[in-house]
């Protein structure tokens, strides 16, 4: 295994993780797909953003967390939450609008936190959450907890003002926070070639004096290699830095994208260079798994979300007369 | 819908009236400029740009990087400098990051600069709750901007007013902020052809009545004509007014209203404290047609929250038709 | 200054009642650290943590860059992780800048988390006109936050409040905003020593009287006692409530006080149109005790205008102790 | 005169041109100075931000533009204001509060604006004026009239987000704007080594693929020659460049500032490099001017900032009856 043509993520981990990895990009993948097929059906009330065809660099981003290291997510979130350890169930439930939800169904998708497994929340707006990222690195080096936090954005979000400062500040108080941004090529509808006047977001990484990587976000491996040298980097006390992982998405922007500004062959294209297809191939290669193996997680894993699906219809919806709980934690029962 | 206008008069959706008035704007001054995100080949988050921009390209009608306080100083600095933009928030809620520009610029260059110059600008902010996008995509904030002087502030709730009331705002040379509600983008109505303009200032009554006088804003105004069609069945014959603009706020047709059924329930979505209700309550109550009211003041705004994602919760904290009916009745019959 | 306590607590001013409430959090709270631009050697730019940063140290006094909407959310981040930040903005016109982080952030993220997290935050706000400074520096928002659910937002009047209310603030698990007029900032006062809490959402009677209520806000709770003595003197008997929390506003105590006078102003520095007198009125005519009101609400607010440089004009801009005795003489004579 | 070794203002510029720059310097200075002593003497209401020691900057900046061409300013502005030809009189009417001020006595030194020289105003918010400046060049643009913006920020201001959105911004549409970063080495109290992640500002150019340039601040040539050079190229229609004026506030931050942060040694090094010294002695050496010339450009210079004084002495107040007047266009009589 210490070949150093082998890839890092078959150097680096055991199979258990390999397979637990894959396992994860398979569950964001079907979650998804149910999320997507519930919507179709009339089940979701509000909004969805899919990370379909992003699954590596959700994964690939959180493999050397623990539950006491936090991430913050985006509106493109499901994937990272599902990496970062979430029930299923939970999931679905905070989709549905049920009480047994992550946000008791007050937050729906674009709000799902998991704060016991260290995801400090989704977020609706866009760059909103790197500022609280480093707020939460500011916590764990004070309090000297040892955590790092992995902070996700999109390429859309490189141009708000909030990525500038969160940056410099992480940089200037040395704080462990790695940022990921996931450059899927396009900010709903505009390209990073109309929106940002570098070429690559991590090019970016310069203005902030932190080390910055660009590498191909589809392929788990090289996630997994760009994000934990960064965590360990973060972990050592060097402070933040920033990956860019290049993915796509291969759904529209959300349920209402016409699609009108790219193209089909384009689109096609990045389906071709599928994240789990490509994950699946490495571990076989490398006989981590045989090729049934992949199928019978595949298998299992769409029961785990028939399952999360029937538990979160069977969950109960809150009720109108708890309308307005949780605004403040005051005379809020436990 | 309520309309003033003759039937023959073809009917647009709220959005469509809109994009015909920027339509209007664009082909007929080259000064007007859009700006926005994904306003382009998307056609704006609600369509309501749609395809202009194949009509006019896209130095007319542009896509900004997602960076909305820059987005809207740069407007800003165009309207100080010859241009007139249009300047799309996608949704009302990501104006959070840009209340420097608007407020602390847009709304105070003339005044600090002793009237040198003028900041001829037109935001348009899709607002309110309705669509399931949460609390972080659905909140109401016009009473932010009407307590800032230097902005005007509409709320316009019918297409005809939509298109009316943005080409009058094109003309104006100060900064007019456009609150249009989502839920109203796709509900249609008669909507005259061509240019005209409906005055930003004026509110409009849009049902006569004599047994109480219901104020409500954008959305709400629809809500209060239903329910006043049920009151009359009881018996309680209302007035609605629909105010259409929050800054500068339409004292005498409000007052004139109040003096003449001596009850007032304002009816908005925005949260309650501090909403645009406070301001109408107020207004009415240290004007003479004090001496009028018969009953105290009744609020009807937003739940003091935000906004929930289930759609149920969702409902219950905005102010509904049974709501309006109950709170009317009550107010009729001098129960409350 | 009209205070309940004993005369003998020695006197701070109300910039060293912060400090010393700061300075007594630091010493007993690991968690807390101060955060803000040029707070640290440079003392603050009002002199209020003054020099904290000897005795604590850069790590728990910590200067930001000038990013405001970045530090505001790294406070956030940082409050729902384990820290209790105060933040500092330099001045209350800058927070405009940070707005998302506020009010999509920190006032919801409890509420869309259905309580998983909280967020507990101190926010600074040093507010007001008065220095000439101009309109850009001069600013009052309170009223925007107070519309704001989630957050809670006081506006002390005194040293002993301003200490009191910023060590209860600590102990609350959701975010606090204080708006501290800058003017007050040298007033002097009696404060209590060692460590003593205030409660948020409680008014305080400053003067009783029968004749009128004059509710006021921050530093024109001052202006309100100095021209309820002049009323005095013209046999007109004011009570002066000093309204200290606007969110979640203390209605009992405003109710009270208007059934037993049946007369209300409300004296307030922010721009008259929505600002917080709106909302204390409309609260008012809303209630049972509308029906003990024998004159309207009179509303004395700032002027619609931002806030301009020259001293003879800024001040023509607010509202000054003899137009509160003129409103008040005017209404306790029914001439109003 | 096109020997290389000879200094880019003195081949470049006549001795009319050169003559009027360090007259402008010295305009500046003896304004700062006469607000100082007004100020001193209570004469002013509110606060005041001098930029003594950073003339060089403002003149330099200013050299290739017309009244046509825009420039956006600071709260530390009355050299800008100055560099761009206003009326010293007029400055002070403001800074007394006046009616002839260039605000009517409403704004006060922090929003001193001269709209006709291209003054688009002095910005009390710190980043205030960088998206105006884009959006004055978005105009330039697409009305095509050929004027290019000078945006001046100080180092504190970059950090803040809205340099980050401007620049790219700039960048991304390649307008016609130079943004002019006068780096005096603090914000306020705050030092770039605290507050900012790189070592230059113009280090963040790369991260807009623009240009950047660090220039000695101080001396009046090299500034002239970088921010040409911009001003060129912007008017080429190549888009925008970022130019870093390295120079040092003699003066606290205000009138405030107990200078804590900084020390004594700091302040007098930098005042032995005094810009306007620096530009005396280049024109005498190139003898455009003896230094009886300049002697008597400093008398006159003093002189006018006499009668300025006087005419804003004389200048009426505003009166309270008109406290609201200018918050809207609408009934205003013009
Ligand atoms: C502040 C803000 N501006 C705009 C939006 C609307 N919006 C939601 S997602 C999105 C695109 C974000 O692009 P990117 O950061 O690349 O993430 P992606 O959607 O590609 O995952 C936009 C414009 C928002 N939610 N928040
Ligand atoms: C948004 C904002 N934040 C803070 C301030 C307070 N402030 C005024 S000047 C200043 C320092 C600015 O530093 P820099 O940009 O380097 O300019 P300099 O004062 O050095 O010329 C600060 C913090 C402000 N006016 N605006
Ligand atoms: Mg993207
Ligand atoms: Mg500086």
């Amino acid at each position: 295994m210490s070949d150093p043509n082998t890839p890092y993520a078959i150097r680096t981990y055991d199979a258990e993780t390999l397979k637990d990895a894959l396992r994860k990009m398979f569950l964001i993948r079907k979650f998804e797909e149910g999320a997507e097929d519930s919507y179709t059906r009339g089940l979701i009330h509000g909004t969805m953003h899919l990370s379909i065809g992003q699954e590596a660099s959700a994964v690939g981003s959180c493999m050397s967390l623990s539950d006491a290291d936090k991430i913050t997510s985006t509106h493109r979130g499901h994937g990272h939450c599902v990496a970062k350890g979430a029930d299923l169930g939970r999931m679905f439930a905070e989709f549905f609008g049920k009480e047994d939800g992550y946000c008791r169904g007050r937050g729906g998708s674009m709000h799902i936190a998991d704060v016991e497994k260290g995801n400090l929340g989704a977020n609706g707006i866009v760059g909103g959450g790197l500022p609280i990222a480093v707020g939460a690195a500011l916590s764990a080096k004070r309090l000297n907890t040892g955590a790092v936090t992995v902070c996700f954005f999109g390429d859309g979000a490189n141009n708000e003002g909030a990525f500038h400062e969160a940056l410099n500040m992480a940089a200037v108080w040395k704080l462990p926070v790695v940022f990921v941004c996931e450059n899927n090529r396009y900010g709903m509808s505009t390209s990073t070639e109309k929106s940002t006047a570098v070429k690559h977001i991590a090019d970016r990484a310069s203005a902030y004096n932190m080390p910055g990587t660009t590498v191909d976000g589809n392929d788990f491996s090289a996630v997994a290699e760009a994000v934990d040298t960064a965590v360990a980097h973060a972990r050592a006390g060097n402070g933040p830095s920033l990956v860019e992982n290049l993915t796509y998405r291969w759904r529209g922007h959300s349920k209402s994208d016409r699609n009108r500004y790219r193209t089909k062959e384009e689109i096609s294209d990045w389906m071709a260079r599928d994240p789990i297809l490509h994950m699946s191939a490495l571990l076989v290669e490398h006989k981590v798994m045989s090729e049934a193996d992949v199928a019978a997680l595949e298998t299992e894993t769409a029961q785990v979300i028939q399952d999360a699906i029937a538990f979160a219809n069977a969950s109960p919806a809150p009720t109108a007369a708890e309308a307005t709980r949780f605004v403040y934690t005051d005379g809020e029962a436990a | 819908m309520n309309m003033q206008n003759a039937p023959d008069i073809r009917e647009l959706s709220y959005a469509e009236a809109i994009r015909e008035a920027m339509d209007i704007a664009l082909g007929s001054d080259e000064r007007v400029v859009l700006m926005g995100e994904d306003i382009g080949v998307y056609g704006g988050a609600f369509q309501v740009t749609g395809d202009l921009i194949d009509k006019y390209g896209p130095d007319r009608v542009m896509d900004t990087p997602i960076s909305e306080l820059g987005g809207a100083g740069v407007a800003v600095g165009a309207a100080m400098t010859g241009l007139r933009p249009i300047f799309e928030f996608q949704f009302s809620d990501f104006a959070t990051l840009a209340m420097e520009q608007i407020v602390n610029q847009a709304a105070k260059i003339r005044f600090m600069l002793g009237g040198a110059v003028s900041v001829p600008l037109v935001m348009r902010f899709p607002a309110g709750s309705g669509t399931g996008a949460a609390a972080q995509h659905s909140q109401s904030i016009e009473a932010w901007l009407g307590h800032v002087p230097g902005l005007k502030v509409i709320q316009p709730s019918t297409p005809e007013d939509a298109k009316g009331m943005l080409l009058a705002a094109l003309e104006d040379p100060d900064p007019v902020m456009i609150f249009e509600h989502k839920i109203l983008y796709k509900m249609r109505g008669p909507v005259p052809e061509g240019h005209y303009t409906i005055p930003i200032g004026k509110a409009a009554v849009r049902r006569e009545g004599k047994d109480l006088t219901i104020v409500a804003t954008s959305l709400m105004v629809h809500k209060a004509l239903a329910a006043a069609d049920d009151l009359a069945q009881n018996g309680i014959d209302a007035e609605v007014i629909d105010l259409r603009t929050i800054r500068p706020m339409d004292r005498d047709t409000v007052l004139a209203s109040v003096r003449k059924t001596g009850r007032l329930i304002c009816v908005y979505e925005g949260v309650k404290t501090l909403g645009v209700g406070a301001e109408i309550s107020a207004m009415v109550a240290e004007s003479d047609a004090f001496d009028y009211l018969d009953a105290p003041i009744f609020r009807l705004g937003g739940a003091e929250s935000p906004i929930p994602y289930n759609p149920e919760l969702e409902k219950a904290v905005v102010p509904q038709v049974p709501d309006i009916l109950n709170a009317a009745t009550e107010l009729a019959q001098g129960r409350l």
